[in-house]
């Protein structure tokens, strides 16, 4: 018996759980290199028209306080350690969204000498929005679906 | 030719090899590489215009020499100072004590076409990453570059 | 000039988070000898993709689609300087109406870099509401962009040739509805850039460069123009459509952050003033035409106006369908590096001042630095060591 | 002491009027804060839970110990902030009652509870090694010495008008007459101070976010930031109740608290988005050069008025 209540109590506060996590998704915007023409449209997600914090969508300063890591460009050498050591710090649970096409695959800058060309060969990543920029609408899209697989939800198939 | 280039060329007279106005409102002289640093002085003290910027060259030249130019604007009007260089030790002394903010540009020639820039206050990296291997100059177009490729991906 | 490895001590001033109006996060270095900065430099790097080696790879139309993306807030700038060069070396004559329509994109991309770099200089100063304002109006210039190209940013407008859009009746209509409502706005902005008292604590008198060193220094763009130095392309040497549709400079003596400001919101007007100018008296016409393959040998410059200042140009073609060399220098760079070398010979105390005082995104460098050797400064001792230095009254 | 009384005792500190009372309040009043500013700044602003999402998230996620730190000393302060801001709430007539406690002193008590929140980030920005976090840490302590002092003034003119330094009793003198009349400044002082203790622009300049990251808590995750946040929301509360029952002419039914406290929660909200951030060194000559001569000015006019 003790064991049926126990568990009854375990589902209940991982609802709690998983409730607060896709309630307040506090963000942190890494620029691995990118023409910041991403960096511009997240920084748009946040103003009036069409403002990140209905969601609860935070830009946090420190990686610390942040449970997203939105990751933009297509990670030069140079800021391939930064990347990493940013990813480190950020406490679990943490998650990926890389943004732009250059974030998925090099973009623009394929084959060029001095680039890795993708977030996910540097750091696993959850959820990518694609675009060249993607708008503000599909970034909050993308965080929105980052949240709905959080709550388990089954992506639903892309209507073609 | 307009009148300012009329009057750069006087400025640069002196150093002149030869020269030919490939456009209205351009001009292209040809110098010695040592002669870079006195050319630059004698426009700034003359203040005809300001160097907008320094273009690295590889394979323009026939004989297989580098080329290294300075642009300088005033107005409309453009005055290239064209210097070619041997492949292996290129050398030119540095502008940066006519025009101080020329260091940038200088850091960018040394690392991109490995011209040593005799003199120049800083010769750290501007633009490679610190793990760039000595030796490796991108943007020549014999340039090693798989030596230098990006680390493996590993999956994580 | 001791040299920063064995000279005094080094004192490194790291940048970052990234800052979407800094196109590259760098480190400043100062070389510091006791009290008077011999050297200073600066270390990009953290967004070099090596694009100059890139386009030697790619034939003339596919580095269209590469030389937008350097900069994400001025992509059509760097496209329509790269195809005036290549059709300067064609010898392709462009028609009127497409290249009435390019100057209108780069004006409207203008107003749309301007009242972003407002919304993150207020942001740096702290300034919540007028970044948030500032950013909203901007949406109504965006908006304009994205019915005339189909993308808010990176819109391509541009074509080796032409242009891919034509301006129809109603969107005209609606862009001088929309630029009627944005004049409006930006002389609110400038009543507040002017006047709010909090906002001038951090802007008059901050990081002054004389008429002298903007000139000697090459400093280009609204930060040259601030210090009275009227350098602008548009006007010295008009290229494209502006040699019919005449610019009136802005310029402003005060050289100091407040003056760039007013520089900028001023160019916000004269942007206006231009763009129902071209939208008024568009030129029939069609809005492309045809363009070789290959392009014959020999070499070009082009010399635009960036929205932070003179973008430079130079390609060199060896007959074939790739190009042999694209040298781009942007205004930010030369801005950078001549105000860097303006911080040589100043005192350690006028670091902080000078750094706020080049570009407000640069002023988000209030960072802990560390000194090597003796002792250990931070940005805070800087700060009060600035302020014990000149005594100015802290209110 | 019966049964009945520790039970009671237990109850009003940890459920009614101090413990989880004033933790909903508080979370209540940050969205409310929030909201108005978004509101002004044309945006819609977050729901009526985020608070609460944004504590309860903090507490589940992981709690990262930087090494070189003293563990003990970086779970324990975050603790002791929560509980200070908390033991101040028991003096206040929190929700229009009377306050839970109440001895003579107890004001003196209250205001040095409300300042040791910011005293603990003083000493866990230190505590961690970041650099941003000591610079956050030096601009706390210097701002909190800049305010203090004309906060402390200004909460003690009407104390001294009443000739007492009971709450309760400061609060009944208060409810006769009017002491936003009497003494104004102290009043605005008392205001603006509030505004310094809890860091809101333009007094936010430890915290500055494209300054020093996140300054004093940048190394704090998880369990530790979420004690802190809540320790400041509840700070709030406690806050605009002290002014409220001290200027506004006391608090004396839940009605009256509320709308007192929300009112000058809008009249912060509506500062907060007007100005801008002032740099550290021009907030502590505000306060030196402006705040404390006002305050004593406004005690002598007092001194010369009550004899």
């Amino acid at each position: 018996m003790s064991v049926h209540i126990d568990r009854l109590w375990q589902d209940a506060l991982e609802q709690v759980k998983t409730w607060a996590r896709t309630n307040s998704p506090w963000v942190i915007h890494f620029n691995s290199g990118s023409c910041n023409g991403c960096d511009i449209e997240i920084l748009a997600t946040l103003t009036p028209r069409y403002d990140a914090e209905r969601f609860g969508i935070k830009l946090q300063g420190s990686p610390r306080h942040a449970d997203v890591l939105i990751c933009t460009g297509p990670v030069t050498r140079q800021a391939r350690d930064r990347l990493l050591r940013v990813y480190e710090q950020m406490p679990y649970p943490k998650f990926v969204i890389a943004v732009g096409s250059c974030a998925l695959s090099g973009g623009a800058f394929q084959g060029c000498y001095n680039v890795v060309g993708r977030v996910d060969a540097v750091i696993p990543v959850d959820v990518y929005v694609p675009g060249c920029p993607p708008k503000p609408e599909a970034i909050i899209d993308g965080i929105v679906k980052l949240l709905d697989k959080l709550n388990g939800a089954a992506p639903e198939e892309a209507q073609l | 030719m307009n009148s300012d280039l009329e009057w750069a060329l006087e400025i640069v007279g002196e150093w002149a090899l030869e020269h030919n106005a490939p456009a209205a409102d351009r001009l292209d002289v040809r110098i010695k590489p040592e002669h870079t640093a006195a050319a630059a002085r004698a426009l700034i003290d003359a203040r005809w215009g300001y160097l907008t910027a320094i273009t690295g060259l590889d394979g323009s030249a026939e004989d297989g020499q580098l080329e290294v130019l300075y642009h300088y604007c005033r107005g409309a009007s453009i005055l290239t100072l064209r210097a070619s260089l041997p492949r292996d030790h290129a050398a030119v002394p540095s502008v940066c004590g006519a025009v101080p903010m020329a260091t940038v540009y200088e850091r960018e020639l040394a690392e991109m076409f490995g011209v040593m820039v005799v003199g120049t206050p800083d010769s750290s990296r501007l633009f490679l990453p610190d793990d760039w291997p000595d030796g490796v100059y991108p943007l020549r177009k014999d340039a090693a570059l798989e030596r230098a490729a990006p680390a493996p991906e590993e999956d994580q | 000039m001791s040299d920063n490895e064995h000279g005094g001590s080094k004192f490194t001033v790291p940048i970052g988070p990234q800052h979407p109006a800094l196109k590259e996060p760098g480190h400043f270095e100062f070389g510091v000898d006791g009290e008077v900065v011999t050297s200073a430099t600066v270390r990009l790097g953290y967004a070099h993709r090596g694009i100059e080696k890139a386009v030697e790879t790619r034939n003339w139309t596919q580095n269209m689609y590469l030389l937008e993306r350097i900069c994400g807030i001025c992509s059509h700038i760097h496209a329509m300087a790269y195809c005036l060069g290549v059709e300067a070396l064609a010898e392709v004559e462009v028609p009127p109406r497409a290249q009435a329509i390019r100057v209108l994109v780069a004006e409207l991309e203008r107003i749309h870099s301007h009242l972003l770099w407002l919304g993150v200089a207020a942001h740096e100063a702290g300034f919540d509401t007028l970044f948030m304002y500032s950013w909203r109006d901007r949406e109504t210039v965006m908006d304009m962009l994205e019915g005339l190209t189909g993308n808010r940013v990176n819109y391509s407008a541009n074509l080796l040739g032409g242009v891919k859009f034509d301006l129809t009746a109603e969107l005209a209509a609606e862009i001088k509805r929309g630029l009627a409502f944005l004049e409006e706005r930006t002389q609110h902005y400038l009543d507040v850039v002017t006047s709010d008292e909090l906002f001038l604590r951090r802007t008059r008198g901050v990081g002054t460069m004389t008429n002298e060193q903007a000139e000697l220094l090459g400093v280009v763009g609204p930060t040259a123009r601030a210090s009275g130095v009227n350098r602008d392309i548009r006007v010295i040497a008009p290229y494209s459509a502006y040699k019919v549709f005449p610019v009136t400079p802005v310029v402003e003596y005060a050289g100091d952050l407040e003056a760039r400001f007013v520089v900028r919101l001023k160019e916000l007007f004269e942007s206006y003033r231009l763009c129902r100018a071209v939208v008024d008296n568009l030129p029939p016409g069609d809005i492309t035409t045809r363009f070789p393959r290959r392009i014959k040998a020999g070499e070009v410059v082009s010399r635009v106006e960036a929205p932070r200042g003179e973008l430079f140009y130079f390609i060199r073609s060896s007959g074939g369908e790739n190009p042999d060399r694209v040298k781009v220098r942007t205004p930010t760079l030369a801005n950078m590096a001549s105000v860097i070398s303006l911080a040589v010979g100043h005192q350690l105390a006028d670091i902080p001042m000078l750094l706020a005082g080049i570009d407000p995104c640069f002023s988000c460098n209030d960072r802990a630095v560390t000194i090597s050797g003796d002792d250990d400064w931070t940005w805070e001792r800087l700060r009060q060591l600035g302020i014990a230095r000149y005594g100015r009254p802290a209110w | 002491m019966e049964a009945a009384d520790i039970l009671r005792n237990l109850f009003v500190i940890a459920v009614f009027p101090a413990g989880l009372f004033v933790l909903v309040n508080g979370l209540l009043y940050q969205w409310a804060d929030r909201k108005v500013i978004a509101r002004l700044q044309n945006r819609v602003g977050p729901r009526w839970f985020q608070p609460f999402a944004d504590s309860l998230k903090l507490l589940a996620k992981e709690e990262v110990v930087p090494e070189g730190t003293d563990p003990r000393l970086f779970m324990g302060l975050p603790i002791v902030a929560l509980a200070g801001a908390l033991t101040a709430a028991l003096y206040l007539p929190i929700a229009g009652l009377a306050p839970a406690y109440s001895f003579p002193g107890d004001l003196i008590v209250t205001v040095y509870m409300l300042s040791l929140l910011t005293l603990c980030t003083g000493l866990a920005g230190a505590g961690t090694r970041s650099r941003f976090a000591l610079v956050g840490a030096t601009r706390t302590l210097t701002q909190l010495f800049s305010y203090e002092a004309p906060f402390l003034l200004a909460m003690l003119g009407p104390a001294v008008a009443a000739g007492t330094w009971q709450i309760a009793e400061v609060m009944d003198y208060a409810g006769s007459n009017l002491l936003i009349l009497v003494q104004p400044v102290g009043f605005v002082i008392a205001l603006i101070g509030l505004m310094g203790k809890l860091e809101m622009p333009p007094f936010d300049a430890p915290e500055a976010e494209t300054e020093i990251v996140a300054g004093a808590l940048t190394e704090y995750s998880g369990r530790g930031l979420a004690l802190f946040q809540l320790g400041r929301s509840v700070e709030l509360v406690c806050g605009l109740t002290l002014v409220a029952a001290f200027y506004l002419g006391g608090i004396h039914n839940p009605l009256d608290y509320a709308i007192k406290t929300v009112g000058l929660l809008l009249g912060l909200a509506f500062l907060q988005s007007l100005l801008a951030r002032l740099r550290i060194d021009q907030t502590v000559g505000l306060w030196w050069r402006y705040g404390s001569l006002l305050v004593l000015a406004q005690w002598a006019v007092m001194m010369v008025t009550r004899s």
